[in-house]
């Protein structure tokens, strides 16, 4: 068995420092919602649906409410209201409203227990459905079998689901147990969520409702025929964080990208939106037993995998600590971790052995979320499928959880048919290859990868210290991550965030609180 | 586009993607990158990108590409020869022997003139067989002669007239050269000579032999890359209890 | 054969050889591979052999070939337009700037539209460079102004205008179904309705960039994989000295 | 370090046993000569050239010997008799015989004093070329440094030596360390050596003197501008192997395919016949400096490589003992090992760690030659390309000596260019990023790999006890090596070995015993 040495004093002051800056929040997770918050809430009382031009009456909602400052108590409490005065379903509301024919705060506020006897049914409604998806998918694994582990992931992209589909069965029948559909390009910008299938898009295709649905769908009934459970995962991370966490949990997706700092730092988004929204995203994710991914390959794709290493680590505690704080229980945090180190570097294999170790023994029950080589992915097809090969098989013999298989085709396209068929026959052998490898392993005492996982395990901590010390926004604004300067009342999405009333009501957050035990 | 054309598939259905590979004695540069370009569309791809470019110095460099062809192959136009007798496994077959031909089958194998490479028909002939199926010498219905490696067309001709043999299998698995096509074209043409080729089936097999290819230089059948023994066994017994 | 004609090369000078890989929505056996060979030879190939087959399920299957091309190129007649500026390092271009111009080059630069994929331009302009180069803000020559990532064209047109920029740098990394050249196309048409075209460079970059495809889509220069800011200092440098 | 615990009781009796296999052949290595040995005496005493219909002088000369029933006193003692008599040199004598106007036979024999005084010059002369050669090599390594470890070795086989120059430099500058022209196919069978530069072979070129200086200065050239000596390697193993050896000795190649049995087993030679001229040939080896290299990978082609892996151990064992016994140091001995297992089998990588850490650990002075997939190598290149990542790994990571690198094309065709090229990029990868894995690691204690190289090394001793029981040729006799019955008195050849006479003289056999202190 390879077993790190790690420094236990090293390892406890992580955990505290990392406890520290995220415990820092709660005046902003207990004081403040944001609009995308607030849409969420709706479409979890059953508001679907867009007007002409493609608005989503979530969005015309509730910007109906910003625009009469009326969304410090809660969305849930007008559209209750109005449902209430006027015998309408959630639905009916949100359509009367988008026709201009009703307007939300024209009516008088029913009293507590009035909007209770409706927002109670409609909560228990929505969660009850959310917790028979979650049933669901725990019976298919009860049946088929676990995930096999690492898990085989693969990616579709194509910006057109339906061609998606294709790809994804054709994968989920070659033996993919995870599928991933990319969104099209810098969705996470937009401030509401596209609606219904679509067929274009760049990069990736768009998270909607719809293509969850369709691409849930083609998944299920691959796997009744394989008698294996292919599991879904799409995007949460964004401006719409919650709200796509929240078409996640209906349409029953297994794991969601639900990174906390990702949208402040990669995609500048303003970080009070981001963390606001990641808590709500992740509570949603926890009650529907969704296992969140972390994003911490991005940190190497811009910074030196040797240098920077600790950053990944630092991420991956704070990561943790915010999930913790949403309800997420350890085995369903995908913390990410890549290989992203310059082959051309001599023992790049050894360096990266001591940092997969280090991720998978700072974290042991977390299904580590293991991405590829991308940054030195080049057009020379045969060598990148070479590094894949070292990927799968360092993936394998650390006992990853979720491999995001690399594909030959990385530096070129977003992948066709074949390159992702020939990642995973890439998997396939290598795991079969080195399947107990590691039970025949140790660590030689005082090896080179021991000591290489506590010292960049001694530079998280000195860091994780630093930004406590700082607080977050602070070490942010200062450029502390991914060497990006990222002020606290900067980038995009600050004007959806607004204090809440004293009697801002979010019905489904009190009672997923409750059930999670928060 | 007609129903039945069809064209490679890269993401989209039809985009006639195409990866591919090449050396060409040009210098690793933009002007060597140029003429793996322009040799591409002059193929008549479309939307050539050179993708990686490897020095293989001494004047030659390595290209990896991605390009698209217009090009599509209408399906209803492709005519496969294949064996087409049914695949019956062992006892079967023994049965089936037994019950149309009452007598055994005499099949005489080599791997013919330079060729060193038994261990394809072994895997036909001897009695371990190959993946889970015995070769003929374990068939009741075959007496099975294999002369092994580097055979001269001559003596494995002698050799099955002596027997009197019902079957030659010959084996080719070094094509440098159209090698094997030589090799194989003697055989027939000296069978034809000695006036041998209709008294017996003639068998070729190889990773590099299609059943068409094998018909086109004058033999009965061809097996290719992934055959059983079941596969040679069923079509022996059958063209026999035909003919 | 023409002196000048080359052909891809296996092992023997202008063998023609080439290898392929791709997919078509046919069935992993004999037929699919016929129509994989067919497709093959209808493009011009000759010799093609389907050495790989693999089933991608759901009605596809993925083909590895080799096969020859009797296609040549005849390299008198490839022009390659590349670059043709000399390359300068940093302190060699710092003092042509200061001998031929007497001032610094204002230069904007930022990734256009969609496109987030900053490391290649930072790669180019930001203090640290790339591959131990630095980039552009370490030139005294130089005033560079990094715009950063999903700048829209209007905005960098203005910043431009604005600082009184010498030049714009854009980068293009995203390609599929060719957003790229509609993004810069769309740069290049504003540039030209604000009348800004004639007043600065117009110089793009990224992984699928080619020099000619920038002169194509009428900008002054294209820098693809493996660029420096030594190549883009020193073309910027020498090309405004002429002008 | 990775580091097996073997029995060594079992590796003593391991060597034992060979001992008493090999040292069974006394009688016939002191009491019997071959026709090819003579025609390497003939060729040691300058004789070469060919007549028109390509015979080679040297086999003119022992024919003519052979037919006048003069071959028992050796070929070295009529030309010099011809040589003193005629005033000739032997050239002139060879070439007078294959013109008809002389007989050898029909010259009275001189004294044994006088024929000494033509023989002992010539021996002298021709054995101080070969030793130069020798110090030119140790020359040229000591100036551009030692080999790499695992040595990059790749074939060229084109057919025609001026196409394998081409490919040889262009891979020689891409960093392979050996080049091996792959012989014609089945030139072992041919009782002659071909004479002259040739440009039509099958499978690979013909091993020719000429050829082989081409091949040599070409690599001389790119040696000095690439300050790295290139080395250079043929096949010796077949109907001619002393001649070829010795080919071999004057034109500096540097390692040698010769094995002691391959003749025997994998090309149906007589074992007399081949058990003889591998004497000579490794001599010859021995006194060059050249590294013989020997082909326990042929076992696993046709037999399983879990099943029968405890042939290939054995088959060292014996290639060993009879190398030692022709005056070859273990520096100079690289045994073969193939990496041939079943891609499908569970932990095939893990076997081959055992398999290749048993050949390092029982030889480990040995630069052993490590052989690739071929057998489970399929017309899928990218997979095949695979299989050689894994085989550069574990050759790499086990401190193997040579590294005959794998093609992707090795199911379809001899290697192209780009194939080599991608071959060399592969192996120069993986060693690189697992470059001092090693070090980090060690074998858990009661490891499977232990076990299974203790298993495997148990099956070999077994076997060659029985075998040394039985003798050898007795074995080979009832098929116990690679399944393959080989009896005494058959295969091709026989009739070229002869009992000497009392008075039979090889007067560089002589010398170099000597000089080895055999
Ligand atoms: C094993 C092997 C050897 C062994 C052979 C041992 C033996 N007793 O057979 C040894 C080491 C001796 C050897 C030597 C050589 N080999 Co070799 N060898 C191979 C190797 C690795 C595997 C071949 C094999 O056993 N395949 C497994 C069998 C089961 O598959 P198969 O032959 O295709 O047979 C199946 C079907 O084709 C069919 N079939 C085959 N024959 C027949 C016959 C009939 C009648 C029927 C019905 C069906 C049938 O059914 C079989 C079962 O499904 C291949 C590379 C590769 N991976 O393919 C190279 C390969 C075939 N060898 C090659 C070469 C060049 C040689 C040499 C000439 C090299 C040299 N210069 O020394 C020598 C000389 C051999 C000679 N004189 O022929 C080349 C051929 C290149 C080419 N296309 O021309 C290859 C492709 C390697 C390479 N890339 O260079 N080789
Ligand atoms: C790093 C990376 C990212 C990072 C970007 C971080 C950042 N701040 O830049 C992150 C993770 C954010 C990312 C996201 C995405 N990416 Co991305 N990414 C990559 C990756 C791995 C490396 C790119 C890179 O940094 N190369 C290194 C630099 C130095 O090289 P370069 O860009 O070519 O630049 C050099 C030259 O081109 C030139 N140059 C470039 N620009 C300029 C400009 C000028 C003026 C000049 C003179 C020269 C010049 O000089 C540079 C130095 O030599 C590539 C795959 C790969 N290995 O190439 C995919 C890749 C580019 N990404 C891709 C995609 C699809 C995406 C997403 C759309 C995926 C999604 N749906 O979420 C998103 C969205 C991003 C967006 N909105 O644009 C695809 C693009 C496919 C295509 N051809 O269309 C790729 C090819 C991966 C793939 N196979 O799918 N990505
Ligand atoms: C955590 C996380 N969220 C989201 C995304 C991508 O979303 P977008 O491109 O829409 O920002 C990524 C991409 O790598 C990611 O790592
Ligand atoms: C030891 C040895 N000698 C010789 C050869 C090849 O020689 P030939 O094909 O001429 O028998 C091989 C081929 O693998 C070999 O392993």
């Amino acid at each position: 068995m390879l077993k790190l040495e790690l420094n236990q004093e090293l390892v406890s002051r992580s955990r505290i420092a990392a406890q520290q800056i995220t415990g820092a929040f709660s005046w902003l997770f207990d004081g403040y919602s944001s609009v995308s918050i607030e849409r969420t809430v709706l479409r979890l009382m059953g508001i679907d649906g867009a007007i002409k031009g493609g608005e989503p009456l979530p969005n015309v909602v509730v910007d109906h409410l910003k625009a009469k400052s009326a969304l410090n108590k809660g969305a849930a409490v007008w559209v209750a209201n109005a449902m209430l005065a006027k015998g309408l379903s959630a639905q009916e509301v949100a359509e009367q409203v988008a026709g201009h024919s009703l307007c939300l705060t024209d009516l008088p506020l029913a009293s507590a227990e009035q909007l209770l006897s409706i927002l109670n049914p409609l909560t228990k409604t929505m969660l009850s459905h959310i917790r028979k998806q979650k049933q669901k998918r725990e019976a298919m694994f009860a049946k088929y079998g676990e995930r096999r582990k690492p898990a085989i992931y693969v990616i579709v992209a194509t910006g057109n689901i339906h061609e998606d589909v294709t790809q994804a069965r054709a994968a989920a029948r070659e033996g993919a147990d995870i599928i991933a559909v990319i969104r099209s390009t810098a969705q996470s910008l937009l401030d509401y969520v596209p609606y219904g299938a679509t067929t274009v898009g760049f990069g990736g295709t768009y998270a909607t409702q719809e293509n969850f649905r369709i691409m849930r769908a083609a998944l299920d009934e691959v796997s009744a025929e394989e008698k294996r459970y292919i599991s879904l995962t799409n995007y949460a991370s964004g401006l719409c964080m919650p709200e796509i966490a929240v078409m996640g949990a209906i349409e029953r997706l297994d794991l969601m990208l639900n990174d906390a700092m990702y949208g402040i730092l990669f995609r500048d988004i303003n970080p009070k939106r981001t963390l606001l929204d990641q808590y709500f995203a992740r509570m949603i994710n926890a009650y529907a037993g969704i296992e969140i991914q972390t994003g911490e390959d991005n940190y190497l794709t811009t910074s030196d995998a040797i240098d920077k290493a600790f950053t990944v680590t630092a991420s991956q505690l704070i990561n943790e600590s915010f999930a913790l704080i949403s309800g997420i229980k350890p085995d369903k945090m995908g913390l990410g971790h890549a290989y992203e180190i310059d082959p051309e570097l001599e023992n790049s294999f050894v360096y990266e052995l001591a940092h997969a170790l280090l991720t998978k023994e700072l974290f042991p029950n977390a299904p580590i979320k293991y991405m590829p080589p991308t940054k030195f992915a080049s057009g020379n097809i045969f060598k990148t499928h070479l590094m894949d090969a070292m990927f799968n098989f360092m993936g394998q013999l650390t006992g990853q959880g979720v491999q995001l298989l690399g594909m030959m085709t990385e530096a070129i396209h977003t992948p066709h048919l074949a390159d992702r068929s020939l990642a995973i026959e890439n998997a396939q052998y290598l795991f079969k290859a080195v399947k107990d490898l590691n039970q025949s392993l140790c660590l030689a005492p005082d090896s080179f990868v021991n000591q290489r996982a506590n010292e960049v395990l001694k530079q998280a901590v000195d860091f994780l210290e630093r930004v406590a010390e700082d607080g977050l926004f602070s070490a942010m604004a200062k450029g502390e991550f991914a060497e990006i300067k990222r002020p606290e009342n900067g980038g995009k999405g600050l004007d959806g965030v607004f204090l809440c009333d004293k009697d801002y009501y979010n019905p489904f957050m009190q009672q997923m609180k409750q059930e999670l035990g928060l | 586009m007609n129903k039945n054309i069809i064209r490679p598939y890269g993401d989209t259905l039809n985009d006639g993607k195409m990866q591919l590979s090449f050396s060409l004695p040009v210098s690793a540069d933009a002007f060597g990158k140029e003429a793996a370009r322009m040799l591409l569309l002059q193929m008549g791809f479309e939307d050539a990108e050179i993708t990686g470019m490897r020095d293989l110095r001494e004047g030659f460099t390595h290209f990896i590409a991605y390009a698209v062809t217009s090009t599509g192959i209408d399906t209803d136009k492709i005519k496969v020869k294949v064996v087409e007798t049914p695949v019956m496994d062992m006892e079967a077959t023994d049965e089936y022997i037994s019950e149309h031909l009452s007598r055994q089958i005499t099949v005489v194998g080599a791997c013919i003139e330079s060729d060193a490479h038994t261990v394809g028909i072994d895997a036909i002939m001897n009695m371990k067989g190959f993946n889970h199926r015995y070769g003929l010498e374990r068939y009741h219905g075959f007496n099975a002669i294999n002369m092994g490696a580097q055979v001269p067309c001559e003596e494995l001709l002698a050799r099955a007239r002596a027997e009197q043999a019902d079957v030659i299998l010959v084996s080719q698995v070094v094509t440098q050269k159209n090698i094997h096509i030589k090799n194989l074209t003697k055989l027939i043409e000296l069978a034809e000579a000695e006036g041998l080729r209709d008294k017996m089936l003639f068998i070729c097999g190889g990773p590099r032999i299609s059943h068409e290819l094998a018909i086109e230089l004058g033999y009965d059948a061809g097996f290719g890359t992934g055959t059983y023994s079941t596969d040679v066994a069923s079509f022996i017994a059958i063209t026999l209890a035909k003919n």
